[in-house]
């Protein structure tokens, strides 16, 4: 049985970090809340390892939705991290 | 309250449109509440040359259309609408637009200063300044800005 | 802060050209404070059909010049703005404009409320209310509203 | 010696109880405040009467400046009488 992949998306310095806007990770146990997605994701890469470095300035949301490094993740659920929102 | 009118886009706004959509046609309106937000030329005493704002396309209106009920669960307001821009501005041009209208001036007034804080503390954009010397940075989070939205919890 | 544009005058306003008399070519303004009031077709659960405004020419500007001089003396304002109509006004029309920029949203949106709370208590304005049966009366001072301004004494 | 006369405004319903919008009147000691200045207008004449029966609901400006009953008045000042104002 293939699940599907979670949908991951990243703005301001997160992307510029990252290198990438976007990218779609492969559903597994250890990425199941955004805790263990950004665990996950930290030791991805070079850019991943700098956007992730200083977690408490990186915030998420699932299903666009702002979420908790606690939220549960499901098959299929886009994610987002960014940093504290600045607008206006 | 009439469906809440929401646009995040790249477009100038028509203020004098704007308010026109609210109130052209019905006699019931006695007060709108207008707040329209501005790039300034300065920084935390730097001079900037321009703004990028990035959004979450589908999230921020989302948020948006939500924080516009919330307002209307608030207060007894006829209309409602908020629209921000999203891409490069230039100093000196408009940003973000806050229309409330009610029957009576406080709830228009108050619903105004709740949507505006919100906007500039709540919602999914992210500001990046560039400046005269090619230098560019994200804006981080101010403290004040989130005291000033934590008046309304 | 600039000299205060203050009218009063039976003509209807432009708001959009009163926001960019107060704005074009500057890049310091972040903050437009706006507030504009609307004659309602209904006052008290009467419906009328027009409204009078009567004015004391020489001291109600005077005394518009006077208020638009505190709130600059109370919050950093660019520029101030202060528009109230007078003579025969129909459900519908704008009546009153205010307008208060800052290079902040603060003390725009302050400044704003504070106008116009004043401008519906403390102006040399009178206001009489022609109903639908042919009746007409002056409409006699709120409790409510002398309560509002006194917040800001 | 001729002093300059007192002119007189009305506003809204005491314009309309007096019937008239402006008038002078002769300084002279009796009107030299403006609670002074009321009484003597209110013998003056029937419509005068009607307007101010209602003291409380009277407010004054002397010179375009809001004055109290205690307000001095001086030859060639301006006063107007009119109900609390009901602006906006």
């Amino acid at each position: 049985m293939s699940e599907q992949p979670l949908r991951i998306l990243y703005f301001a310095w997160l992307r510029e970090r990252v290198g990438r806007a976007e990218e779609t990770i492969a559903f597994a146990p250890e990425v199941a809340s955004v805790a263990g997605l950004l665990a996950h994701l930290r030791a991805r890469g070079e850019g991943h390892a700098r956007a992730f470095a200083a977690t408490a300035q990186v915030r998420a949301a699932v299903n666009q939705v702002f979420a908790s490094p606690e939220t549960a993740l499901h098959p299929g659920d886009e994610v987002a991290f960014f940093p504290p929102v600045t607008g206006g | 309250m009439a469906e809440p009118r929401i646009v995040v886009a790249p477009a100038a706004f028509d203020v004098a449109g704007e308010i026109a959509r609210l109130t052209e046609g019905r006699q019931d309106v006695g007060g709108i509440g207008c707040f329209i937000g501005t790039v300034r030329a300065e920084s935390q005493g730097r001079a900037i040359v321009a703004m990028t704002l990035e959004h979450y396309p589908g999230m921020t209106e989302a948020a948006l259309a939500g924080i516009a009920a919330e307002a209307s669960a608030r207060w007894p307001l006829l209309g409602c609408t908020l629209i921000h821009r999203v891409g490069r501005l230039l100093p000196g041009e408009a940003i973000v637009l806050v229309l409330a209208t009610s029957a009576h001036r406080q709830a228009a007034l108050d619903a105004t200063g709740f949507l505006i804080d919100w906007l500039k503390t709540g919602a999914p954009f992210w500001k990046k300044e560039h400046f005269a010397d090619g230098d560019a940075i994200w804006v981080e989070a101010r403290e004040t800005d989130a005291a000033q939205a934590a008046r309304w919890r």
